[in-house]
């Protein structure tokens, strides 16, 4: 399906629940709310015209300006061969979102690190332990945009920007 | 019949496996013995960064445009300016230059970045100590490091291909208001740098 | 010759089972076969493992986060530290995903060289990959003629951009520098030396029975798991799939060369281990290609040095030697990009791992995993 | 010129000359010990000099150059070196059996070489049930690796230690089995009269009448002594080290050199049943010292197990097993039926 096709028949599909963004050059884009994301995986899944059986890559993103702090679902479908991209918008505290790894077993690991990463909670994770980072780790979430570690230094800026 | 084949395979196979290994018995061998034989390194080998000097004048090249510490990704240079430009070259000449070799990524964007000739990456490879601290290279023990260094000065149709990407760097400074001078640095660079040349080649 | 690993001897009439326990052991992090910090926590009842638990992270530097305070050009230099033994495709990835953002059309010689490199570094790679797999199976002696075969690539390398293993070659909208004037001569002899080179390991490994034993039916890993798990590059092959982004969704100058994609049909080690192989093969055949076709001309886009990416976000992907290496970038405008999110081949398969290794013995632990080709520094980024 | 069994008769005639008898046996047979463990140890550090310079040129290296002429000491420094090196005791092993494993494992490797003929009249005691005698004693080994492995208090050593019981259990059967042809053939278990029986040009070396008994005793030889492709107990890239993982110093010494004694002694078997012994291979060449022949014969052998090692990929155990039951022991059986259908249709 081309981008187009895929875009028209996402909305037809989805209605209101979904939101229309710019696409990441050339991947149709939406935005879900957090409570309609199980619904929209669930048809994205098992719909014989759109058949995402790949997720291909799934990140936080940290908006603090807005206060937005969000996961970004990167999909593809093999027997299709399209792809898609979603995002969940959730406020910066206690952000939680129900947990893809049922439809993708391979969001198990991304969504762990994630969890981690950004302080996102995944709810109904089958195995909700850290990853990358070390057990005894007690201080905040490293990838969000203003956070400050013991030993992190920003990089001087040499002659940049001033 | 079929059990009879496999076995045959089988056997075949590994005979063919011993008589490959065995082909390779009394080759001359790939590895070399190291501290007595060595490599050979390319010209365009990145290891120890040095400072390059002017082989007629011994000055050094670098004229502290900061372009090198600016795309360091690893902010392993440490530079410092001169207020008042040398009096034999009229140009500013950097009175700190210090590189971290013990975080130098040695990815050989410094070299790219500069306009003068000042700093190259060498073949040089031996450079393990026992203290951490003497890996920190000033300015005059690199200077030292790169007196010996072969390198092609920059001709006038080079900075045309290579350095017009490159005349970039220089050009944003205009943005800096802490450094007005350098405003007048990029503009002479690809004229001055080979007309300095010249007379040396 | 198989013995089923679920046969249990009956106890006598009237005689009492032998009570077994399971036990539990930890493979790595400092292990022979982890290839890099990697520890495996194995639960087993004798040789046979009844579960598998990866713990990865031994080696996070976070480098998504560095990438947030790096200019576009400065992250080039860490793409190499993902995936240390194939920098150049990671590279490559970095390039095609920041081009593609900011719309920057690359010369065609650039667009050659970068697969003549890519390409080269795929067949170093699979060799490193050969290598390993090799001696974790407890043959050391291919280890050596791998290595020495990468010798010669890295030598080519080193000709060109002056490093052996983070080669930081190529630049947002091209590469840094041409080739040397005898590459083209050197590669083309390296390309004829390495057919019979891949013929002579196949001599030793590919049909030998001891090798077939411990890779043929071993860790099958079937289609529908495969691209479930996410997982990409050979294993996905192996698996049976025709896919590979540099045919199907192609990038750089891909789309003109001819070549084949080798796949497998069983899904098991041997499969993995033979798509890479042929996969060398097919390598080879389009550096001759690119080779013969080089055009001449500009070999880098102009691109300022504070180079800003309009406001936008990309996400490219790119067939690495281990799978679909792929950058997710949000750009914010600046001379640094916003967020990165790299997605790398090796921590998807990594994941397939305990679906694949289940009530084999510790052995095909070993053999799979050296079939998955994990490079460790690419998991935990 | 060169035959030893004359120094030796004369050195013997020597000392008979104002020892008395009992005690000429005390020290006769002390110093005949103390020839045949200098000679091993010497062998055994050659052999692993040789090894590694053998798979150097295997895989297109050097291998060791620095110490002595390409590195011929090597060995004797690495020895030196393991000597000066701490001995570590884990806190958990069970310290006596673990201090003695090593011990045994080391002394059953020169017990074979009471009845193991060197060279014509070279030889420590000719025991008339020669070849049972090794057989039972190099099983022995088993032993000490087992109870290296339990002692280690190491999930891998135990792995390790379970695994070479296994395999050396099984592969004991196919073996013993496989020179039994030998046996009839030569109607004696007396390894001197099977040597002699074997005089006269190669023709009449029992590898002819037995290839099938021939290739069977070199693979289960290799699973006897653990080395690749059967090398699973200490399978590197498995089990790190297998039985002696915990094992550092002088006792991991004792081991590694063991293994290498081993190696030679069933190369040294296989040469004597199937190859002759010191027999040389033509009458007219009977000039050169017959221990010469049987060196040169065993150390042949022992280089086609180095080849084997660095060529073939590790078998995994159940395969392993599953090879000596299933594959060795009914060839095994064949081979003896049909030797003796043969001797009784012959003879």
């Amino acid at each position: 399906m081309t981008a187009e096709e895929l875009t028209s028949k996402i909305k037809a599909t989805f209605a209101e629940k979904v939101e229309e963004l710019p696409a990441v050059t050339g991947i149709p884009a939406f935005r879900v709310k957090a409570e309609h994301l199980e619904e929209i995986c669930t048809t994205l899944v098992s719909d014989p015209e759109l058949k995402f059986d790949n997720l291909s890559c799934l990140g936080g993103i940290d908006y603090p300006e807005t206060n937005e702090i969000g996961v970004v679902y990167c999909l593809f479908s093999f027997a299709k061969r399209h792809h898609l991209n979603l995002r969940v918008m959730m406020p910066r505290e206690n952000p939680e979102v129900i947990s893809v790894s049922e439809f993708w077993v391979a969001a198990n690991w991304f969504e762990r690190e994630t969890a981690e990463l950004f302080g996102i909670k995944f709810k109904d994770h089958p195995d909700p332990r850290p990853l990358l980072l070390i057990e005894e780790w007690d201080e905040g979430y490293p990838m969000r945009r203003d956070w400050e570690g013991k030993d992190f230094i920003r990089m001087p800026e040499v002659g940049q920007e001033k | 019949m079929r059990a009879a084949r496999q076995v045959w395979s089988g056997v075949y196979n590994l005979i063919l496996g011993l008589l490959t290994v065995f082909k390779h018995l009394g080759h001359k061998a790939i590895t070399l013995q190291y501290p007595d034989e060595r490599m050979p390194m390319f010209e365009r080998s990145r290891g120890v960064v040095v400072l390059l000097s002017d082989p007629e004048t011994g000055k050094l090249n670098c004229t502290a445009c900061m372009a090198c510490a600016r795309i360091c990704p690893v902010y392993a240079i440490d530079l410092e300016r001169s207020e008042e430009p040398d009096p034999e070259t009229k140009k500013r000449y950097p009175v700190k230059f210090e590189i971290d070799n013990t975080t130098c990524a040695f990815c050989g964007l410094c070299e790219e970045a500069c306009n003068f000739d000042a700093i190259k990456l060498t073949g040089k490879y031996e450079f393990s100590v026992y203290d951490q601290k003497t890996l920190l290279y000033d300015r005059d023990f690199l200077q030292e490091l790169g007196r010996d260094v072969p390198y092609e000065k920059r001709k006038k149709p080079v900075p045309k291909a290579k350095a017009a990407p490159k005349a970039d760097p220089t050009s944003p400074k205009p943005e800096e208001p802490g450094s007005p001078k350098p405003e007048a640095k990029p503009e002479e660079s690809p004229k001055e740098s080979p007309g300095e040349d010249k007379p040396e080649a | 010759m198989v013995v089923n690993s679920s046969d249990r001897v009956e106890p006598a009439p009237g005689g009492r089972e032998l009570e077994t326990q399971e036990f539990v052991v930890n493979m790595g992090p400092q292990h022979p076969s982890t290839h890099g910090v990697c520890r495996l926590i194995l639960t087993m009842d004798g040789e046979v493992l009844k579960k598998v638990v990866p713990d990865i992270g031994f080696l996070h530097r976070s480098i998504e986060k560095i990438a947030e305070n790096r200019t576009y050009h400065q992250f080039m230099v860490y793409t190499d530290r993902i995936d240390y033994v194939s920098s150049m495709n990671a590279n490559h990835a970095w390039c095609v995903a920041v081009e593609k953002l900011a719309g920057i059309e690359v010369p065609e010689r650039a667009e050659y060289l970068r697969v003549i490199m890519a390409e080269l570094n795929r067949i170093a790679s699979h060799l490193v990959f050969l290598a390993s797999f090799s001696i974790d199976l407890g043959a050391v002696t291919p280890f050596l003629y791998a290595f020495r075969e990468r010798e010669r690539i890295v030598d080519l390398f080193e000709m060109t951009c002056g490093q052996r293993l983070t080669y930081n070659y190529m630049r947002i909208g091209g590469v840094s520098r041409d080739v040397p004037k005898d590459f083209v001569s050197e590669t083309k002899k390296f390309c004829s030396y390495l057919y019979p080179r891949v013929d002579e390991y196949e001599a030793i490994l590919t049909e030998n029975p001891i090798f077939l034993g411990r890779t043929k039916g071993i860790g099958i890993l079937d289609l529908p798991t495969a691209i479930n798990y996410s997982v990409s590059g050979p294993p996905l092959r192996g698996s049976g799939l025709k896919w590979d982004i540099r045919k199907d969704e192609p990038y750089s100058a891909y789309d003109v060369f001819d070549f084949d994609i080798p796949t497998g049909e069983n899904g098991d080690t041997w499969d993995r281990y033979k798509v890479r192989i042929e996969e060398m093969r097919q390598s080879a055949r389009i550096i001759e290609q690119a080779l013969e076709g080089l055009p001449e001309g500009e070999i880098k886009a102009k691109v300022p040095a504070r180079f800003r990416p309009p406001k936008g976000e990309v996400f490219a992907r790119i067939e690495a030697p281990r799978g679909e290496m792929a950058y997710f970038i949000v750009s914010d405008g600046s001379t640094k990009p916003y967020r990165v999110k790299i997605r790398t081949a090796s921590f998807c398969n990594l994941q397939a791992l305990p679906v694949m290794a289940k009530d084999l013995k510790i052995a095909d632990l070993v053999a799979i995993f050296g079939s998955l080709d994990i490079i460790l520094p690419e998991v935990d980024r | 010129m060169f035959e030893l069994e004359g120094i030796f008769n004369a050195v013997g005639n020597f000392l008979a000359s104002f020892l008395g008898s009992p005690l000429l046996q005390i020290v006769s047979i002390i110093a005949v010990a103390g020839v045949v463990i200098g000679f091993l140890m010497v062998l055994a550090l050659f052999l692993v000099w040789w090894e590694r310079k053998l798979s150097a040129d295997f895989q297109v290296r050097i291998g060791p150059m620095r110490t002595g002429p390409h590195g011929v000491l090597q060995t004797i420094a690495d020895a030196l070196k393991l000597l000066q090196k701490e001995d570590i005791v884990p806190l958990t092993a069970d310290k006596k059996v673990f201090f003695w494993a090593p011990v045994v494992c080391f002394v059953t490797c020169f017990l074979a070489y009471i009845c193991i003929p060197f060279g014509k009249g070279l030889i420590a005691r000719d025991l008339n049930i020669g070849i049972l005698y090794i057989v039972a004693i190099t099983t022995f080994t088993v032993i000490s690796l087992l109870m290296a492995g339990w002692a280690s208090n190491n999930k891998y050593s135990l792995l390790g230690g379970m695994r070479s019981a296994a395999q050396i259990v099984s592969y004991e059967v196919p073996l013993s089995l496989s020179l039994l042809g030998t046996v009839m053939l030569a109607q004696s278990l007396s390894m001197v009269t099977i040597v002699q029986g074997q005089g006269g040009s190669f023709l009449h070396w029992y590898i002819w009448r037995q290839p099938l008994g021939f290739l069977l005793y070199v693979t289960a030889a290799t699973a006897e002594v653990n080395r690749t492709p059967f090398d699973i107990p200490e399978a590197e890239q498995e089990l790190v080290a297998g039985y002696n993982i915990e094992y550092s110093g002088m006792k991991f010494a004792m081991f590694f050199l063991a293994e290498f004694i081993n190696m030679f002694t069933v190369c040294a078997i296989a040469a004597t049943l199937f190859l002759g012994g010191w027999n040389p291979p033509f009458e007219f060449l009977s000039f050169i010292p017959s221990w010469v022949w049987f060196l040169g014969k065993s150390l042949f052998l022992v280089f086609i197990l180095m080849w084997f090692r660095w060529t073939f990929p590790r078998l995994r155990v159940d395969h392993l097993m599953a090879f000596a039951w299933k594959f060795l022991l009914p060839l095994a059986f064949l081979n003896i039926i049909v030797t003796g259908f043969l001797i009784y249709l012959f003879e």
